[in-house]
């Protein structure tokens, strides 16, 4: 994996703590796996992006399928995955989302607990990388993972930044390696 | 009127009464005692007095802290480390740090209003004499009603307003020194300072627009404030261009006397950027408006401009360098900003103008407006000329160029909203200019891509030239900055908006970092325009909003009035007719609903905030004004809601709506504390997309005090307004709906449905006689 | 005196001369006029009004940058990378960047003293009258050099004070304002700005030190001010401790009343530390002073304190966090720190004391000082018999905890100084002190290591077992600040100062951030002292060079006198007493030379610059007061020397002596341009190490006003600290040597030699009459 | 090498524009010896900074008697190279060498010429971040190499983070590679 530790943005560098980069798809499917409770945010950019599946609506569908993890759409984009039929996809702001991940009595978009790992892809990249931010330094034991194309320096774990193709590939192993069983 | 005691030693004093010696006069604090109002409980506030007012609001509203680095740079003990729990060489706490760089954004921008209202209050009083009347609206006997409610004085001459800023002066040092390292160590004190320096903030606006309404003979506050024209297309390229930037209209005006006087029009033109336009265009429109802020970079490589006036704030500070490329000269104006051009204030006009118009200095310092006047008309008519000949890039120069592209994406890495430049780029190379031209709308113009390109490509002039054609049509009606509400208006409008049948009132201002292009913004409008909430705009937002034409052609200035009504689309002004806004929710507290102004800043935030459903949208907050601006909203109760990079303001501050015990208010009535549910849900709030903002609008606008029609009516453009966005009906109605008849009528089955799946109980959700404050209680049961 | 105009309409007025109404007095600006001397040129100027003079400055002494970060993060915009030639979204360059940033550090400085001065003014004026006469120094004419040079006012009462503070509230918000995006956009006139913050903070910490000389009965410029006590080892552990921290005096001065109004000083001990401790110590030497801020974290893990009070400024922010650590309660006084806690201000005391006591409540936040003074005392009384039990941790404790440690060398990054506490740790594991005892006098007690490590060892409290026993011996005598230099010092000194045979003034002032501890600054001061030249100290760095000894026992302030004379040593005071080191050099001017004062800031700074011999050290420089303190010294002419954490300051201000042509002065007698030579060489300058600051400092005093005398002494001293520092000659003496006189007697033939070498030509360098204004000249030739 | 890019002093971070991680010491060396006109600048923590030759002034003086390039002490500490017997090193404090290292025109401290390139050692960590920070933007054709045993982020290229040991073998190599003809 070609991954490089720059970020997508000229400016938003790294800080003194920052993300390890995932050193191969395998390792973030497993991060994601080995979670109690994983949550995949989908950002407003996610039509935008195109994935094996098509684009990364269709490939959070094909995740939240699997069961192992749930989906949480932000912005106003629920309303793309309704329209393609995926049932229980969960709809909350960003700047929601963040404020109660960071709370540590938050019981989740299910009610069900505390999210131990959050997963982010398809969101515009300074929010993200601002987010992320708030959660690195107020949500210090939430594991963050960046699936973002540019390395994110604030989350837990980043995928490097790597062409467009090369990134399809491996959000396709990602998801591959989540599908299978174990 | 004066806050300083005073002792006067008269050692002959001799008039039409008589002459004596000796007198000696001692006064105490003077007030104008022709206000009949008693002096309410916090006149001149000091920085810790609305602390309780402000931990109220946090406690419900905590700021949620995205670092925009993780580090502190501040002292000599730097950088120090503050990511997580750690502290820095002083002990600051990342959470107190965000706090800290907060308040100082806050007071940059509170100083930079305040600084602005001293400088022309200086000048104006010397023009004007000190004891000039104030005069700010038709129908309006509260003039000025954020000095009123925070001073406690009550302004009737030019000079009283010295007091009211002698004040933020005063406190603006004081929160200055707050910032240093060592003092203030508590995030939400940090918080509720940066509150105080965005109420002071209110009061300088109020002054410095009171200022020039007052002088200048901008309109008074008149709903058919007159039409002008704004955009590219509006400039005749064939006369002279004068090019005004900035935020201080006095130079301008006397660039527009100046032409008045000497019938020059018809040679030259004169275009404003920023709120220099808003306010040439109040005081003439004959003075035309080019844009918004985003639009100065990408005006300047036009090539149209003979001359460069830029006076203060949201000016390029590059400014010289890109005159140079296109060989005109740059006048600046103001000590603020001097650009390190030489200061010929006193050397005699023909001797600036030569100097310039052979090129002999690539600009001038002159502080005088007078001056500026005389010397801006006579060199554009000398420049003009000499730059008939000026060619901006070709096509075929741009596809040269574009050839030279390293693929490098340096130039998508620099840009804030990741535009494909690169791309565009490369289809010039091929000489296809489309992609080129897409981006334009959404490019905010700032350069970066540019300043990061290795080949050193003229981006910007690139995207001009791809959009062409869209440049020409550039041209669209604007009302005119008409100045305050009338106090008449506010009495028709506030028990409509109090009691929520006016559904809401939507304040769209600040500056042009969009995230998409200010497109964005006329849609919000639109939107909220079409279903009679009363829209109300300022700054680069009111110009923005000007941009879209529907299929008859016409501009949203063109369908809906301008009148403070429901349906009403109000340009307000340039940015410091912001405190207009706050002006008018504080005189629906205080005319229609008779509570005590006079520096009685409690008791009219707690009402704002209780009722007025008032929201203020800042869909590109840019600057440290806009950051102070919103500050002042907030203490007042008002929530705004910014676009996604106005979450590099490093916190939003955010209600949690399923936490009942949040949420929990007094009735004025019994003292009871009752439940009134997450109304307004946030406080500042920054959206992912347009669409996610306009449906936050809709349930921001939701108070405590809205009768079941007016929830009704809110509730109904809410689910509407949801249901079109996200697709999907809200899944918090629970949190809004508090009896049966909230409902709207045409969805209440399915809302009812959908209510009882959520475990929804009738009367959980109480309708008080709302308040936060105690001693608002009445009596106790 | 007023800056205001006035009209007052009286309706009736009635005194022993009779009664009339309807009298209308108007008047304009008034002065008192019992000043004879004519105003000057520029009585409170405005931003633009000393530009030129600074522009002569910068153009010597040109701004080197060294960012200390590449991105501007001030906007939404951002963040912005500066890089290189790159421009921010705004149009800003790194160079400007770094200026604003410059700049905003100067208004944080200078805005802190002057709120300081504003809030202490309040309070003051309400106590002891508004009319109270100032009274600042003994046989002292000119009471506020300062005042008096920028404003063009003499304050006789604290009430004229308050002009004064309008002006600089006024300016600063000014400056505020012009870092604001888009308003500045020139480096240089960024750095004149930060002159110009600079020069304010001089007017507002002369304010400040009149006040609280004037009514707080602090030594009057006397040279034999008491000694006070000073270090860990003063404060007897047995009694009740109250600890101090800050800069405003006035909490503390009702605690130390409170304290012999009841008797209780055998109970009961207050030590202080900052400017909190100076500012006691002049009210009353039974206040200790404990030290520098950079004891405070190392104070409190002593765990000798009952009880904290803060005040402001240079406090630890974390400073609840530390206190509950011992179990000890805080008492915040200041709006502008107010640190989460309880507004108890109107509560009854006892019922505060209770609380705190109790432990009920961590802290109470108590505004008003006379309350303070009842509850400090009561709770301390009441605190301390509940801690005799409190253990500091044993050296057990610290070996077994010492063992965890992880070898991760965080601490060692995180350390301002690179020392080497992993390595002590692990010695100290093996249950061997010493290396922790050794890193204890580098230490600047930031705290950074603890906060970095990820065993969370309390590593301040493991240096302070490594040097118990130093720290039992930590206990020194001080003179205690004696405010301001008398003029009729000024008399007796002036001419050797000015002919430079006096060899030099040093003032040792500013913070504790040093590279290697503070017992360098005892090391400058001794050298210079040895030398005859005149130091003057303040703040932290006056206590630090009370801190070594010599062979008899005896520390720098018993072995040299106070008086302001060569081989003086002079504690002026707390920070805000350095306005009286420009003071001293201002009337050097205006007293010795007769140069009118009033109102005349070119020609004083320009007769400083080119004639008086003095140089400002901020060995540990951290603040952003410092920075504002420093940049009021630079626009009067006088270079400050820093250590190297200094840089981070962002830049330095630096001749290049080799250039000639940068080294044109005018002869005020003839008119001519001549080369004087690089005297003084830079204007802000960081060293890197103790060594090179002396020998830097030697050959700063230099001016070319010397007399060959002046010259020779100087050089002298600049030659053989230069040997004996970098064991060899200077390479430069060329630049210095005027004419063969002004060789040292007994280096001459060596020197001739080298010079011979160097190409060296008499005469090259002109002995003028200095000015570098061209209205001084007085006749053209 | 086990060179890392983590700055010796944890918040003094990299911006945008970072140095390249020098892969091996023969590359420092070889930089070096392709510059027309170099200078070594070694700062006032040299006495204390061990090294193979004994310490960093040693070494200093052993790389001048190379003839390959200029030696300049910053602060005082010439006089430690006096000590030792070495000739013909300069002397000149750090700010005034910044200031004159990015100023185009300057001749150099031995008037011949302007550097191409300058490598730093022995210095105060932060210090010669700030200076090179100061190159790095303000004299943009001139070459910096950080010999630092910490990161230097500001620096063209720099040795990365090693253990003390490990350094003192890099800088051997160095040395030695320069020493050797070619
Ligand atoms: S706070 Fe801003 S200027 Fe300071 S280090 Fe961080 S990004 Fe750079
Ligand atoms: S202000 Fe505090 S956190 Fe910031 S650099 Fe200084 S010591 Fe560090
Ligand atoms: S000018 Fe436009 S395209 Fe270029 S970086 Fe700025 S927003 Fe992006
Ligand atoms: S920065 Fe310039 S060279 Fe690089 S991809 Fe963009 S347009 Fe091409
Ligand atoms: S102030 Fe200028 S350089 Fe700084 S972030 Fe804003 S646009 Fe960028
Ligand atoms: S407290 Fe002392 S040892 Fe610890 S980081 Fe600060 S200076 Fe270094
Ligand atoms: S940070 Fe703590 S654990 Fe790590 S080396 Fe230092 S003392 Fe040991
Ligand atoms: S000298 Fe510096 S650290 Fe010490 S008290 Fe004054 S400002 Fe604070």
């Amino acid at each position: 994996m070609a991954a490089r530790m720059i970020p997508g943005q000229t400016a938003e560098i790294a800080g003194p703590k920052k993300a390890f980069v995932i050193p191969k798809p395998e390792v973030a499917a497993s991060l994601i796996k080995r979670a109690k409770r994983p949550l995949l945010v989908v950002g407003s950019k996610a039509v935008e992006t195109q994935t094996m599946d098509g684009d990364l609506i269709d490939t959070a569908i094909r995740l939240h399928n699997t069961g192992r993890l749930q989906v949480v759409a932000t912005a106003h984009i629920v309303g793309e995955f309704m329209k393609r039929g995926a049932e229980g996809i969960h709809s909350m702001q960003m700047m929601n989302l963040g404020d109660r991940l960071r709370d540590p009595d938050w019981r989740g978009l299910d009610g069900e607990g505390a999210y131990d790992l959050v997963a982010f892809a398809g969101t515009l990249y300074y929010l993200e990388w601002l987010v992320e931010s708030g959660l690195k330094s107020f949500a210090q034991d939430l594991t963050t993972i960046s699936l973002s194309r540019s390395y994110q320096p604030n989350a837990n774990w980043s995928l490097g930044t790597m062409k467009a193709d090369k990134w399809k590939e491996v959000i396709d192993v990602i998801v591959k390696s989540i599908t299978e069983d174990n | 009127m004066s806050k300083k005691d005073l002792k006067l030693k008269i050692d002959e004093f001799s008039s039409a009464v008589g002459s004596f010696k000796g007198v000696e006069i001692e006064i105490g604090r003077i007030y104008d005692d022709s206000w009949e109002e008693p002096m309410g409980p916090t006149p001149f506030p000091s920085v810790g007095t609305l602390r309780n007012w402000d931990r109220k609001l946090l406690d419900r509203y905590k700021p949620f802290y995205m670092p925009f680095c993780d580090l502190c740079c501040l002292c000599t003990f730097g950088k120090c480390d503050l990511t997580g729990d750690k502290r820095g060489a002083c002990g600051i706490t990342m959470a107190a740090q965000q706090s800290r760089i907060v308040l100082l954004a806050c007071c940059i921008g509170a100083s930079t209003h305040c600084a602005h209202a001293r400088h022309m209050l200086d000048h104006l009083m010397e023009e004007f004499g000190r004891e000039a009347p104030i005069e700010v609206a038709l129908n309006t006997n509260v003039e000025a009603p954020n000095i009123r409610l925070v001073c406690g004085i009550k302004p009737n001459t030019l000079r009283d307003l010295e007091d009211a800023l002698d004040y933020v002066e005063t406190q603006l040092v004081q929160l200055v020194a707050a910032a240093h390292t060592g003092q203030e160590g508590d995030n939400i004190d940090f918080e509720s300072k940066a509150f105080h320096a965005g109420m002071l903030d209110h009061v300088a606006m109020e002054v410095a627009d009171i200022e020039q309404i007052t002088t200048l003979g901008m309109p008074k506050g008149i709903p058919d404030a007159p039409m002008t024209e704004l955009g590219f297309g509006c400039i005749d390229p064939n006369k002279a261009v004068i090019m005004c930037i900035g935020h201080n209209v006095l130079p301008s005006v006397d660039i527009i006397d100046y032409l008045m006087e000497n019938d020059l029009f018809g040679e030259v033109e004169i275009g404003g950027l920023c709120c220099t336009a808003h306010d040439n265009s109040r005081y003439n429109t004959r003075a035309k408006v080019i844009g918004p802020i985003s639009w100065q970079l990408r005006y300047l490589r036009s090539g149209i401009p003979d001359l460069i006036v830029v006076d203060e704030q949201c000016i390029r500070t590059d400014i010289l360098i890109e005159a140079k490329k296109l060989g005109v000269p740059v006048i600046a104006t103001s000590e603020k900003s001097m650009l390190g051009l030489p200061n010929r204030t006193h050397d005699p006009p023909d001797n600036i103008v030569a100097d310039l118009v052979e090129g002999k200095a690539p600009g001038a310092l002159i502080i005088e407006p007078k001056k500026v006047g005389e010397v801006a008309v006579k060199t554009v008519l000398g420049v003009a000329p000499t730059r008939k000949d000026y060619k901006p890039l070709s096509g075929d120069d741009i596809q040269e160029m574009a050839e030279h592209c390293r693929n490098c994406e340096e130039c998508v890495r620099a840009c804030p909203n990741n535009l494909p430049i690169m791309e565009a780029v490369q289809q010039a190379a091929e000489g296809n200019f489309e992609l080129l031209g897409d981006i334009y709308p959404a490019c905010v113009g700032c350069g970066r891509c540019e300043s990061a390109c290795p080949e050193n490509m003229p981006l910007i002039t690139f995207f001009n030239k791809g959009a062409e054609e869209r440049i020409a049509n550039e041209k669209f009606p604007m009302r005119v900055g008409r100045g305050a509400v009338q106090d008449v208006e506010i009495r028709e409008v506030g028990r409509g908006i109090v009691f929520g049948e006016i559904p809401g009132v939507v304040a769209l201002v600040g500056c042009a970092n969009y995230p998409k292009g200010g497109i964005d913004v006329a849609k919000i409008a639109e939107e909220f325009l079409n279903r009679r909430f009363i829209v109300v705009a300022t700054g680069c937002a009111a110009m923005d909003l000007a941009m879209i034409r529907d299929e008859e052609g016409q501009n949203l200035y063109e369908r809906y009035p301008g009148n403070f009504d429901a349906g009403g689309l109000i340009n307000i002004g340039s940015c410091v007719s912001n405190a207009h806004i706050t002006g008018a929710a504080i005189k629906i507290a205080n005319i229609f609903a008779k509570r005590p102004l006079r520096a009685n800043y409690e008791e009219i935030a707690d009402y704002v905030y209780n009722r007025v459903g008032a929201v203020g949208v800042a869909w590109g907050a840019m600057s440290q004004k806009a950051a102070s601006i919103a500050s002042g909203c907030w203490r007042l109760g008002i929530p705004v809601v910014v676009g996604p990079h106005g979450a590099k303001y490093r916190r939003n501050l955010l209600g949690r709506k399923e936490k009942d015990e949040d949420w929990m208010t007094y009735d004025a009535r019994t003292g009871e504390e009752v439940y009134t549910g997450p109304v307004p849900e946030h406080l500042f709030y920054a959206a992912e997309t347009a669409e996610e903002a306009i449906v936050m609008i809709a349930k921001l606008v939701m108070r405590p005090n809205d009768t079941t029609k007016g929830r009704a009516v809110k509730l109904s453009h809410y689910i509407d307004l949801h249901k079109k966005y996200y697709g999907t009906m809200p899944d918090d109605l629970q949190y809004f709906v508090r009896r049966e008849a909230d409902i709207p009528f045409t969805m209440k089955n399915e809302i009812l449905e959908y209510l009882k799946e959520k475990g929804w109980v009738e009367d959980k959700i109480a309708i008080p006689d709302p308040t936060l404050l105690d001693r608002m209680v009445r009596r106790r049961e």
